[in-house]
């Protein structure tokens, strides 16, 4: 400890989770009240469209966003893009928010169990968490996915399978650091059980950094549904979600319905944006930001 | 004035938004040292660091009469010697690069000054003890033959014996050139100091020669630091009762880390009778608070036994050594990192037991602070919300590992007053793991030395000058006030 | 401290800005098109696993159709005309085909062109089984003779009229097959023929290159090369043209007006789309809902939609041919609603028609990979919804199709060709060819008077016979719809203005044949 | 040093070894039958009959237990033989001959690339006093952290290639001409920046930004400056080597990051590389060729990590002694 430790005082009140999120206020603000209304607009999706969002019409296609009735358009077939996007938002919320649940909690579970377990096991699970982290899972996901069939249940599992490991090196790390400090002895000192110290002292300790990277994860799941969907092994293909309306749309990046192409992108970019800056407003300083 | 040496005047410094160095006049002679002592956050590091040319501040810094440039004419050693070198690089590198940069000086010889040896260039910082880190720190600030050598609290972190060893090879290097000692510990300052300026916010409080200040304060800061650094001790007024509150017996931990094993404690055997207080002194290294982590059920022993009122605790079931736990409260030596971070001071201590405002009164502590953080607190003010949670517990034993070894002098004066206010008040045993003896004294009826995992030394506090054993001697050598450098 | 990073930073900065600049300037000044030096470079989505054509069916890719040549080939109007052979003598029974091969033609690697190759290519593909799908075709040969170099006799154990258009299949050469596999995989990549051009590289995933045959049969071709490149995203392909990096490309409907400066070669197909159902499932029973939902789609719409006009509403599956009969069906919905009616349905609470409280419910699918088909699901499947039809349109990926065949509800299929009725409509109608038979009729359709009829087609030569009978075939697909007939499809290739030579044609699946005479294109 | 080399490279085997087991096992395990794909592809789309099924099957050895196979591939794939494409009949090694070469290109320019970038702006930030400049590169990274790899290609497809015909779109080279260096360079610009500049970037940008940062006012980086160093050794000696290790530790799990949004890459931009090889073996199943680009993506990725190993160790003696904490 610092001699001057009340000099200092300040920077370290900047690590407590709610005196940190005063610099960057405005910003969290407006990105919870993205995600908020994204949410809004997701479960609300029927009481703002009449309209079915796999519905063509014939006689109304192509219609440039802010045309009558279809406030973002229509695409080549004349299905509402308003519709479209707010289904969209339905699946690939509930995608990436499924996703990121599943993802956090076999991190944590993997990980808590790699943090108490002895030092063979807690190896092997690093060790495989480390491997698998750097190979393409993905690949084989894709396999996978082309024999089974696309379908919500299988993007959910494989973004889940294929993500889980930082979250339990995370969590393993948090867990195991906050194991050796100071503090942590003392409460076994005052005579608390090892239940005790992990309900009172590491897990909630461990609370923001998982906290965080689950914000994260579902940034990463909505990011991977897209890309899984774009290269068409994702969310069943007619199921709208931005990843597959991006995919649909992206024939027309030259001819003139660009405004397919960049609504979706718009809302996935939009959304892991806002996401990112809940996950990095719960982090604090030391996060280092999070997944790939 | 001399123009040799270092020569401030109207030194201001600022840090955002306020002033904290107020327009300080200096000068230390080549060949002299001056000890710039005084409390915690009174400005000294933040003095020295404008000097040195790390904080940019107002006045002038003359060394040899001429603008001070830096890097060539400043020579500084930092508080965290260890922290202060670059992990990835060799000493040699460190020795060499600052030789290169001003073309002068000699790695090898500087080493040799500050009595180490020369093949310990080809090690990296991290390979080296606190003491030997502490050297090359001083090595590397004088290699280049700077007039001016600051040493910024270099010996907070050493133990007694080590820290009379690096000042004295400090005291060695004014031969030549000014010396400025950054201390908070007078007794250091007047042992090693020919001049001791005290400073407290900001400002020099008083200054003169070491042995005038020292045997005739003026100001009341360094008439109370005078008091803190020569306080007596104080006599026991409990007698303590019979049998024994905590005692081991032939105890044996070795610590295992993925490098090495160490052998923490070999064969110690103590016990501590209700209602005494024992301090266990010892240098770093010499298994002190492996012994604290035994007496306190926390870490179980390799061989030998661990007794609390007679039953053997690691023979008892979890929950009755979780009810021994309970008994035992235990102050850290970094009473900050012992709170979780998240929890109020209120949670804390209720965590130990019923919280009470009267617990933080009793400390010295207003009750208001029950809603702040720890981190919130200065280091005097955790150590004593420390004492707090343990007196919530309805100790029978205290064990103290060091609580005040990151303290001022005068807040370490008020933390060993409670210590001994708590064994007056409430009749508690206490254990206190100490480097100092001077602590020892103050709280102790019994000095136990500890060397090298065993117990070489078993004394009252009041027959301590009369102990014999070399590690005793050496300890009563490193913290003598007197006996200056020869 | 700011000014501490600025060196290393810089010169980071530097090195990537001058590769920037470097791979900018490299691009700008390369030439728009390799015209000058007489080559095409033509961008196309699909690209074979093999260019050999033994292992094709009969709608070969530009590969291998510029590569190889068969006995006979398809001229301007799709009729039969000869190429390796210079002419055929049927015997009346139609079951001796004599062939008197073209002299003096070679092989791309100089060895001359025999009739033991043809024989060889024949009995090869004939006993191919399985592995080729143009097996079919020759089943029915019971021998091949070659009684002198320049002759090549068949003796079929049976009339087969689509003959000639069966040998239009690309020799292969005996002395570089023989003993080997007909799939082995080098000739398939590497193959040798004796068309126009001579595959000198290919790049799989990227690109073949073939420069001109200076040995070919009918004289040295006006372009130098042709670089078939393989560019699979839509997208990318117009990207390219655009950008120079080819000089001719096909193009989605919706890229047409964007081609910049090249001039649009759009040719009518024989390749449609339709729904296709499985009339093992009780709700398409009924043949008088099948013909309601034919009448419940706008095919209008759906070409003028879907396709932007670049297609033709569909009668039948052989409205792009000489045998072209069938009367088709209006948008009416009307008439649906009166067929349905006469079914024994009724609206119920929900607009579905409905019999005894089941409604038309069916799932629609298609290759989720294919975006026109899946623009059709949609655009009918919300038609037939409209007139009261459960359906639910449901895309799903090409291999779970695959595996899937007998669960389909209702697809939508491809089928049609420009040359031989037989080929593409004998397969999937065919009672005989039901799909657990192991044929190509996926909906399992069976029509008593649509078999006679094929039959009758397969096993004349007299062409009155085969008109009859092909119109009888066409008028019982009138009355007992197997599909809803949606579209044929037109085929969209940008080329440069200066170039000369494509001929419009109609043209087969995926629009393959666009270089049926590219032997004769030439740079102005 | 020696024998920790040995180790790791005996973990890097191993790894390689259980991957492949998985690999066999997963696809082993997923329902569907190779067999009938091939006779499928080959037969035009049309359901193949039992009998052929059966025939080829055994023909290519399907009908073994998993065990006996895995056997097989594993004593031929250690020969230098990974099997035969089911789908194209080509030797896998002859098909990963031709597309690894250009996945590595193009992976290792975009490792350059994004890592060179990341030094670059993650220094900036890091070191500058300039709050506008901090701010700016926040929200770059913010917004580039929210971009899926395919949006940014599709971004820079259309930016460059389409409206501005400054770059080629796809592809190595024109078609048919030789692939020059220039040429190269130039092909290679889009798909690597698209593959450097996706949402991970920002993750390096971090790192960097936040090992450098932590450092800056570290008591040896005031150290080497009272010493009066000059300024280019404190920056780089104090500074940027030992504020680089977490960002260097993490080169190995980056790359593979990339090796992964190859696939999408490859298959925007044409880029005959492995990946949309992958993309295309995993639909068809062709297990082989699946197999064995998960395989050389492994090794890629266990070499890249073996390569951040040796940097870390070089930047900084800690790990070298093992010591955890240097990571």
């Amino acid at each position: 400890m610092p001699p001057d430790a009340p000099a200092s005082a300040p920077a370290r009140v900047r690590g407590l989770l709610a005196v940190r999120l005063w610099p960057r206020r405005p910003a969290l603000a407006a990105a919870v009240a993205v995600l908020v209304a994204l949410v809004l607009l997701a479960v609300l999706a029927p009481l703002l469209t009449s309209l079915d969002p796999v519905a063509t019409d014939t006689s109304a296609t192509s219609l440039k966003p802010g045309s009558p009735g279809h406030p973002l358009g229509t695409d080549l077939l004349g299905r509402d893009l308003w519709t479209r996007m707010l289904y969209g938002a339905r699946t690939s919320l509930l995608v990436g928010l499924t996703a990121a649940a599943i993802t956090v909690g076999l991190g944590v579970l993997i990980g808590g169990l790699a943090a108490i377990a002895p030092r063979w096991l807690d190896g092997l699970i690093a060790r495989t968490a480390d491997v698998l982290l750097a190979l393409p899972l993905l690949v084989i996901v894709l396999a996978l996915a082309a024999v089974a069939g696309p379908s919500l249940g299988l993007v959910v599992a494989a973004i889940a399978l294929t993500s889980w490991m930082p979250v339990a090196l995370i969590v393993r790390a948090e867990l195991r650091g906050r194991r050796e400090r100071l503090y942590v002895r003392a409460a076994y000192a005052l005579g608390l059980s090892r239940w005790q110290v992990m309900w009172r002292h590491l897990l909630p300790g461990a609370l923001p950094p998982v906290a965080s990277i689950a914000a994260f994860e579902v940034g990463h799941a909505v990011l991977t549904e897209s890309t899984l969907s774009f290269l068409g092994l994702g969310v069943p293909p007619n199921r709208p979600s931005w990843g597959n309306l991006l995919t649909e749309a992206q024939s027309h990046l030259l001819t003139g319905e660009w405004y397919t192409v960049a609504i979706p992108a718009a809302a996935v970019v939009v959304t892991i944006v806002a996401v990112n800056a809940v996950a990095g407003a719960v982090a604090g300083p030391s996060g280092e930001g999070g997944t790939w | 004035m001399t123009s040799s040496g270092l020569t401030i005047t109207g030194l201001t410094v600022d840090v955002p938004g306020r002033r904290v160095v107020h327009g300080l006049d200096l000068a230390v002679p080549a060949g002299r040292v001056l000890a710039l002592a005084g409390p915690s956050g009174g400005g000294k590091t933040l003095t020295a660091r404008a000097i040195a040319g790390l904080h940019p501040h107002g006045g002038t810094v003359l060394v040899n009469g001429r603008p001070s440039v830096r890097g060539r004419d400043v020579g500084y050693a930092f508080q965290d010697a260890l922290a202060s070198l670059n992990p990835t690089v060799t000493v040699r590198r460190h020795l060499t690069e600052t030789v290169k940069a001003h073309g002068t000086g000699d790695p090898g010889a500087a080493l040799a000054r500050f009595g180490l040896d020369p093949a310990l260039a080809a090690a990296h910082p991290f390979e080296l003890s606190g003491g030997q880190a502490q050297r090359v720190a001083l090595a590397l600030a004088t290699v280049h033959g700077p007039p001016v050598l600051i040493a910024d609290e270099v010996t907070t972190a050493l133990d007694p014996v080590t820290q009379a060893a690096v000042l004295d090879l400090v005291r060695a290097e004014a031969r030549d050139r000014a010396i400025l000692l950054i201390t908070h510990d007078l007794a250091a300052a007047a042992r090693w100091a020919d001049d001791i300026a005290v400073m407290r916010d900001g400002r020099i409080v008083e200054q003169g020669p070491a042995d005038r200040i020292l045997a005739d304060p003026q100001s009341d800061l360094a008439r109370g630091l005078v008091a803190a650094a020569t306080a007596a001790p104080v006599a026991a007024e409990a007698p303590p009762g019979d049998g024994e509150a905590v005692s081991v017996q032939g105890l044996r931990r070795v610590l295992r880390s993925r490098r090495r094993t160490t052998v923490a404690l070999d064969g110690a055997d103590l016990a501590v009778r209700p209602g005494e207080a024992v301090a266990i002194v010892g240098r770093s290294g010499s298994g002190k608070s492996t012994l604290v982590g035994a007496l306190a059920a926390l870490d179980r022993p390799d061989a030998g036994t661990v007794l609390r009122g007679g039953r053997d605790v690691w023979a008892l079931r979890d929950r009755d050594r979780r009810a021994v736990r309970r008994r035992t409260g235990l102050v850290f030596q970094d009473p900050l990192a012992s709170f979780d971070p998240r929890h109020t001071v209120r949670q804390a201590i209720a965590e130990a037991g019923p919280y009470d405002d009267d617990l933080l009164r009793y400390v010295g502590l207003d009750p208001a602070m029950a809603a702040r953080r720890p981190a919130t607190l200065s280091g005097g003010e955790c150590q004593r919300v420390a004492i707090a949670r343990a007196l919530a517990q309805k100790p029978d034993v205290l064990l103290a590992d060091e609580p005040t070894s990151g303290l001022d002098v005068l807040t370490e004066d008020r933390v060993l007053r409670l210590l001994t206010g708590l064994r007056r008040d409430h009749g508690i045993t206490i254990a206190l793991v100490t480097h100092d003896l001077r602590v020892a004294r103050r709280v102790a009826d019994r000095v136990v030395v500890l060397h090298a995992g065993r117990i070489v030394e078993d004394v009252p506090a009041r027959a301590l000058d009369d102990a014999r054993h070399p590690e005793t001697r050496r300890l009563l050598d490193a913290t003598a006030l007197t006996g200056k450098w020869a | 401290m700011p000014g501490m990073v600025k060196r290393p930073v810089m010169a980071v900065m530097a090195v990537v800005l001058a590769a920037a600049v470097a791979s900018a300037c490299g691009q700008g000044d390369e030439p728009a098109s390799g015209k000058g030096d007489g080559s095409l470079t033509y961008a196309i989505g699909d690209e074979p696993e093999t260019f050999n054509p033994g292992l094709q069916d009969e709608h070969t890719d530009p590969v291998t159709e510029l590569v190889f040549r068969g006995l006979t080939r398809h001229d301007r109007d799709n009729k039969v005309v000869p190429a390796l052979a210079r002419s055929w003598d049927i015997a009346p029974d139609g079951r001796t085909y004599t062939f008197a091969l073209r002299p003096g033609v070679t092989w791309q690697d100089g060895k001359p062109f025999t009739a033991d190759d043809v024989k060889f290519t024949i009995e090869t593909v004939r006993d191919a089984g399985a592995d080729s799908p143009l097996s079919r075709n020759f089943t029915m040969v019971r021998s091949v003779e070659a009684p002198d170099p320049a002759t090549v006799r068949l003796r079929l154990d049976e009339p087969f009229a689509p003959m000639l258009d069966a040998v239009s299949m690309g020799m292969l050469p005996k002395h570089l097959l023989q003993g080997k596999k007909l799939t082995d995989p080098g000739f398939g990549r590497r193959p040798v023929g004796t068309g126009p051009f001579t595959l000198t590289a290919y790049k799989h995933g990227q690109y073949a290159e073939l420069t001109a045959f200076d040995g070919y049969y009918e004289g040295k071709p006006g372009l130098k090369k042709v670089v078939v490149k393989y560019v699979p995203d839509d997208s990318a392909r117009l990207i390219q043209l655009r950008n120079g990096e080819v000089d001719a490309a096909n193009l989605a409907p919706q890229q047409a007006g964007k081609a910049g400066g090249h001039r649009l070669e759009v040719y009518p197909t024989a390749d449609y789309r339709a729904l296709m159902f499985n009339m093992k499932d009780p709700v398409f029973a009924d043949r008088r809902v099948r013909q309601a939902m034919n009448h419940a789609v706008d095919r209008d719409a759906i070409t003028r939609s879907v396709v932007l006009g670049y297609g033709t509403p569909a009668k039948g599956p052989l409205d792009t041919g000489p045998y072209a009969a069938a009367p088709g069906f209006a948008f009416a919905p009307a008439k649906a609603a009166s067929l349905m009616k006469e079914a024994g349905y009724a609206k119920n609470a929900h607009g579905s028609w409905a019999k005894s409280g089941r409604t038309v419910k069916f799932e629609l699918t298609t290759f989720a990979e294919d975006s026109l088909r899946v623009a059709i699901l949609n655009v009918s499947a919300t038609q037939l919804k409209q007139q009261g039809f459960d359906v639910d349109p449901r895309p799903r990926p090409r291999d779970w199709v695959r595996k899937h065949w007998g669960d389909l509800q209702g697809m939508v299929v491809g089928w049609g060709t420009p040359y031989d009725p037989d080929s593409s409509v004998y397969g999937p109608f065919a009672s005989s060819q039901a799909l657990d038979k192991g044929g190509s009729n996926y909906g399992s359709y069976s029509n008593p008077a649509a078999d006679e009829a094929l039959e009758a087609g397969r096993s004349t030569l007299d062409p009155a016979k085969r008109k009859a009978a092909y119109t009888a075939f066409q008028q019982a697909l009138q009355d007992d719809p197997p599909f809803v007939w949606i579209s044929y499809l037109k085929t969209i290739n940008a080329v440069p203005k200066d170039l000369t030579g494509p001929a419009q044609r109609t043209l087969g699946h995926h629009g393959y044949g666009f270089f049926w005479n590219a032997e004769t294109w030439r740079y102005n | 040093m020696a024998l920790r080399a040995v180790r790791r490279l005996a973990t890097a085997a191993l790894v390689v070894a259980a991957l492949s087991v998985v690999c066999f096992g997963l696809l082993d395990a997923a329902p569907g039958d190779p067999a009938a794909s091939v006779l499928e592809a080959r037969s035009g789309g049309r359901p193949p009959s039992p009998a052929a099924i059966a025939e080829l099957r055994g023909e290519m050895g399907l009908d073994d237990p998993p065990p006996v196979r895995y056997w097989r591939w594993a004593s031929h794939a250690l020969r230098g033989d990974l099997g035969t494409s089911y789908m194209s009949g080509r030797p896998v090694t002859e098909t990963l001959g031709d597309t690894v070469p250009w996945t590595l290109l193009l992976t290792a320019s975009a490792v350059l690339l994004s890592f060179a970038a990341a030094l670059a702006v993650g220094l900036v930030a890091a070191l500058t006093r300039r709050a506008w400049l901090r701010r700016g590169i926040d929200l770059l990274l913010f917004v580039m952290g929210g971009m899926p790899g395919f949006v940014v290609a599709l971004l820079l497809l259309y930016a460059f290639a389409a409206a501005t015909h400054l770059m080629p779109s796809g592809g190595v080279s024109r078609p048919g001409e030789p692939v020059t260096a220039y040429g190269l360079l130039a092909h290679l610009m889009l798909p690597a920046c698209a593959l450097a500049f996706g949402h991970h970037f920002g993750v390096y940008v971090r790192l960097v930004e936040n090992g450098v940062g932590r450092l800056r006012d570290a008591p040896h980086v005031q150290n080497a400056r009272v010493r009066g160093l000059p300024r280019r050794t404190v920056v780089v000696r104090h500074l940027m080597r030992p504020g680089l290790v977490p960002f260097t530790a993490r080169l190995g799990v980056g790359v593979g990051t990339l090796v992964a949004g190859v696939y999408a890459t490859e298959v925007i931009f044409s880029w005959p590389g492995m990946g949309r090889e992958a993309i295309s073996a995993a639909r068809a199943q062709d297990h082989p060729l699946l197999i064995a680009i998960v395989l050389v993506t492994g090794l890629i990725v266990i070499a890249a990590n073996l390569a951040a190993e040796l940097i870390v160790a070089a930047l900084d003696p800690r790990a070298r002694t093992g010591r955890a904490d240097a990571a």
